[in-house]
């Protein structure tokens, strides 16, 4: 993966937290020397439950051009069931990394042309002592485990900061279970 | 108690120039007049279009000698949270602030931002002189016209209904104070204003004002029609104290009196009721007999 | 310090900065979470201001009026129908010469409802007499707030900071945050020259004649028309006053560049796009894969649209053979506001030099239709070799 | 520039009388008080003043006796109308000469 200019498109439900999970790569991206980071939520008429999306784009320059990814280099998936809802595959690059929470075994699924990788972020949560749902944190782990971007110390220092009255330990501790168990194939 | 205001307690200093632009025989120019008194020196007014912006004078040259801001037709109350939050950034709490807006500008255009100020509970006084339509752009129907009054948008049935109570859609705001007053009746407002001065949140005031070129009479008789709108029943003057209605002055000597004015008296003493039917002025007559019935009912 | 948020944020934190003593709003997408900020911060005792809870926008704005008027520095945002609805109150502050702030968060109005990005809403506002600022980016943003706070008190003028609704109100990004100091060094307390009060009692914007009157001092006073005229010439001076803020601005926080116009790779461009907000950055990302392709071009933002900064506009370009004017909002039966009034400054001051540049007109992103980088890059090239068309061009129109 | 002149660019009136021009020219009738009904000058103290409280266009002085503006006195006749003791009346303008007219 080309490390200058990284596209991640994160597939979750309104209400999951999916943008802030984003915003807390983003910052961690910026404070490890990225100068362009931008992340831009789906616009419109959000509704809890309902599938949004939320657009990640990290450079090292500025980046000028705001809008919608449309070749996404890693797509991180919040929920399996969207899977069925959303074609979470859309324009992602060859080669290209899916981050999927689910509770079924890495094996049952076969993306052609892309690496998956999985973890039952659910399940990590809760024994990480977060109330059951809750996964925007442990995410995090499964994403650099298996892209490798900015190094897992930076994001869980970027977790406990932006949860610092809510729960930091629990939610620094669902990526780092996450970022140990989370399962990566070609 | 508060001593009741008299001719001679009243305060010499006058708030407002002689040579107004307001037409001869004004009958809003004597209760803006005296409820200025009563608001005093330290005052600050919010005025939007209406016989009032005309009465306080062109540019460069007010009439009025208390600080007025101009405001549009729709924003009366707004203002005065405006300027109310903006005295309490400059710590001051002694200033008063005083809307005085037509009844178009009260019960039609401009009842949203009053409903919102009387919700937020702003702290002043909102004046709406009720000279009963569009008097100046020419006489033409309001949402307080009575009915069967002609106007120049209503000129030959006259109003088909009733007058919006805008007085009771004010007390429905839990206000803490509400008051129908009258010009025929100053010290009356006077009286209230006073009275009111220092209560909390939204105080509101109908005052109702004798129009000689919109209701048709000769300017001289304007204080003795706005004395029969209240003699025969048809305008009460009363107050809503923390929820508690009571009927003031001329209004409540009536219920004592246990009787009133035919209101035909009323109609006949101007021109744009010309048109009533004897009918209507009938069935106008038993709904003023049923609302008293009602205040006597309460005193005894 | 530099912090990663969204656009709103950034706007409420300039407005935070400046300490605006008294704030009204009343809730409109995408505008909303500027105003719940702000009272964040005022009901968390981090700014000290009035937050007024109104019922409508027309309030909101009659608000900011009065408390301008009895001397509060003031703010409010809205969007869309939100400041249509203002609209007789945004004529009545300009008339009034009060320094109001006002962020437009830019969206579509209705019919029909649609609740995303384009900029029919601020161009409808063009001819009332406020200074108009469109922003690309939240650094932009929230240094455009403090701006206006010193150039509208200065100037005796409101302004309205535009920007993207969506593409730069929900989007985050980095940007710096100046510190309080050095705002506060930037921009001093507001000090109008008359406030209501009863000490010194004053009957504002009462009716004014159409001529000229005697006041009670004996001297002449102007008629309405005299007062129109002063607001005016104003604005066209604020052009200058603009460059000193940006100086100024330089000076104390060590950013700052052109006040009017933000040009990219223009210099030696035979064809320059031109546009207002965000869509000019992702312009930027087309002249780069233009130039790539060997054809010499660039794009020019305008950050300050009313007053209209023609004479630097015709300088700018001057000799070019083509501007090609990307718009988000038109004049309904003809084209973009902007391409009439950059063909008016460029006949105004190129006519009969034989350096005047063919204008052509693209209409892009009505109603929020996504904007494709490549799409724009597309039309980017083909009006550089030849006129398209006439008529407004809108772009990725389905019919 | 600046808000030097700021003033000057806004519709900003200050106060004074006769905004409407010299108002007692509208008069039709004019008003005359007959000092020997007024109460206030047949007890020689403060009293009534009902003249005084309802005159729209403040132009009654609340005095002994009480005087008329008529430079600016409108001539609407609620003075005449509402005095306990018809001590006024409403005499029509022109058996008033200029001279005298001026003179009051």
């Amino acid at each position: 993966m080309n490390k200058e200019f990284i596209e991640i498109r994160w597939h979750g439900r309104g209400g999951q937290g999916a943008i802030t999970a984003a915003k807390i790569v983003a910052e961690a991206a910026f404070t490890s020397g990225y100068a362009g980071v931008v992340m831009a939520p789906t616009f419109g008429t959000e509704r809890r439950g309902a599938p949004v999306m939320t657009s990640l784009k990290i450079s090292r320059e500025k980046i000028y051009d705001l809008s919608p990814i449309e070749t996404p280099d890693v797509v991180v998936v919040l929920d399996h069931l969207l899977l069925k809802e959303a074609d979470v595959t859309s324009g992602l690059k060859p080669g290209g990394i899916i981050i999927l929470n689910t509770p079924m075994a890495f094996e049952s699924y076969s993306f052609k042309d892309y690496q998956l990788a999985t973890a039952d972020i659910t399940a990590i949560s809760v024994e990480a002592g977060l109330p059951h749902g809750m996964v925007n944190t442990g995410i995090i782990g499964s994403l650099e485990k298996a892209a490798g971007l900015l190094g897992i110390d930076i994001l869980l220092k970027g977790i406990e900061e932006e949860f610092r009255t809510r729960k930091p330990e629990k939610n620094s501790m669902a990526a780092r279970i996450a970022y140990e168990r989370t399962v990566a194939g070609g | 108690m508060q001593a009741k205001t008299t001719i001679l307690s009243l305060p010499t200093e006058e708030f407002v120039h002689p040579g107004t632009r307001a037409c001869t025989g004004c009958g809003l120019a004597i209760a803006y007049r005296i409820g200025l008194k009563a608001l005093g020196k330290d005052t600050m007014l919010i005025v939007p279009p209406s016989c009032l912006t005309v009465l306080q004078g062109l540019f460069p040259v007010a009439s009025t000698k208390l600080p007025c801001l101009n405001v549009t037709f729709a924003s009366t109350a707004a203002a005065a949270t405006g300027i109310l939050a903006t005295l309490k950034t400059q710590g001051n709490q002694h200033t008063a602030v005083a809307a005085w807006a037509g009844d178009g500008g009260t019960s039609d255009i401009g009842l949203q931002a009053l409903s919102g100020a009387a919700e937020r509970g702003d702290n002043f006084i909102y004046f709406c002189y009720d000279n009963e339509g569009y008097m100046n752009t020419g006489v033409q129907r309001s949402g307080t016209t009575p009915i069967g009054a002609i106007t120049a948008n209503t000129p030959f049935k006259g109003k088909l209904q009733q007058k919006k109570d805008v007085p009771a859609i004010m007390a429905a705001h839990n206000l803490s104070y509400v008051a129908a007053c009258s010009a025929a009746y100053p010290l009356d407002l006077h009286d209230k204003i006073i009275k009111c001065k220092d209560m909390p949140g939204t105080k509101y005031f109908h005052i109702h004002i004798p129009c000689p070129p919109g209701w048709g009479y000769d300017p001289r008789y304007g204080i003795k029609i706005g004395r029969l709108a209240v003699e025969t029943g048809y305008y009460d003057l009363y107050e809503i104290v923390n929820g508690e209605f009571k009927l003031t002055a001329a209004s409540e000597k009536l219920v004592e009196k246990r009787k009133l004015v035919p209101v035909r008296e009323y109609f006949r003493a101007q021109s744009r009721f010309k048109i009533l039917t004897d009918e209507l002025i009938a069935d106008i007559q038993n709904q003023i007999d049923v609302k008293w019935a009602g205040y006597y009912k309460q005193d005894e | 310090m530099h912090i990663i948020e969204n656009g709103n944020v950034a706007a409420a934190l300039g407005v935070k900065l400046c300490r605006a003593a008294v704030i009204a709003a009343y809730p409109i997408t995408p505008q909303t979470p500027v105003t719940e900020r702000l009272s964040e911060y005022v009901e968390a005792g981090e700014m000290k201001a009035e937050y007024i809870h109104v019922e409508s926008e027309h309030s909101a704005l009659a608000v900011c009026i009065a408390a301008s008027s009895t001397g509060a520095r003031t703010f409010t945002a809205t969007s869309s129908n939100g400041l249509l609805y203002m609209h007789e109150q945004v004529q009545w502050a300009a008339g009034a010469r009060l320094p109001i702030v006002m962020c437009v968060v830019n969206r579509a109005i209705s019919a029909p409802w649609n609740v995303w990005n384009d900029q029919q809403d601020s161009i409808s506002q063009r001819d009332t007499g406020w200074i108009q600022m469109y922003c690309a980016d939240h650094q932009q943003i929230i240094d455009s707030v403090i701006k206006a706070y010193w150039l509208a008190e200065k100037a005796s003028i409101p302004i309205m900071v535009c920007y993207d609704g969506y593409i730069l109100s929900h989007t985050y990004m980095p940007f710096d945050v100046p510190d309080q100091e050095r705002v506060d060094a930037f921009l001093p307390p507001f000090q109008p020259d008359y406030a209501l009060n009863p000490k010194e009692p004053a009957n504002l914007n009462t009716v004014t004649l159409p001529d000229v009157r005697m006041d009670v001092k004996g001297e002449l006073a102007h008629g309405y028309m005299e007062i129109r005229y002063l607001l005016h010439e104003d604005l066209r001076k604020t052009l200058a006053v603009a460059a000193d803020a940006e100086k100024r601005y330089a000076e104390i926080f060590g950013r700052g560049g052109d006040p009017y116009l933000e040009s990219y790779r223009c210099d030696d461009a035979d064809y320059v796009a031109v546009g207002l907000g965000s869509i000019t950055y992702q312009l930027r990302v087309s002249v780069d894969a233009l130039r790539k392709e060997g054809i010499n071009v660039g794009v020019m933002g305008v950050r300050f649209y009313r007053p209209f900064p023609d004479a630097a506009i015709a300088k700018a370009l001057k000799g070019k053979k083509g501007v090609i004017v990307f718009e988000k909002a038109l004049s309904y039966g003809y084209e973009g506001a902007l391409a009439s009034d950059l063909k008016s400054a460029l006949y105004e001051h190129l006519a009969g030099t034989g350096h005047l540049p063919l204008v052509q007109n693209f209409i892009a992103g009505i109603g929020g239709r996504e904007i494709r980088t490549d799409d724009l890059t597309h039309n980017f090239r083909a009006a550089t070799r030849s006129r398209i068309a006439k008529e407004p061009v809108w772009i990725g129109l389905k019919l | 520039m600046g808000t030097r002149n700021y003033r000057r660019k806004t519709s900003h009136s200050e106060h004074g009388p006769g905004d409407g021009g010299r108002t007692g020219s509208w008069r039709v009738e004019r008003p005359v008080i007959d000092q020997s009904l007024c109460i206030p000058c047949k007890r020689n103290k403060e009293a009534c003043f009902i003249c005084w409280l309802f005159c729209p266009d403040v132009v009654i002085s609340r005095t002994i006796p009480p005087k008329i503006d008529l430079e600016y006195c409108k001539g609407c006749g609620i003075c005449a109308e509402e005095c306990p003791t018809k001590a006024i009346t409403m005499v029509d303008e022109a058996k008033f000469s200029d001279e005298v007219k001026d003179k009051e």
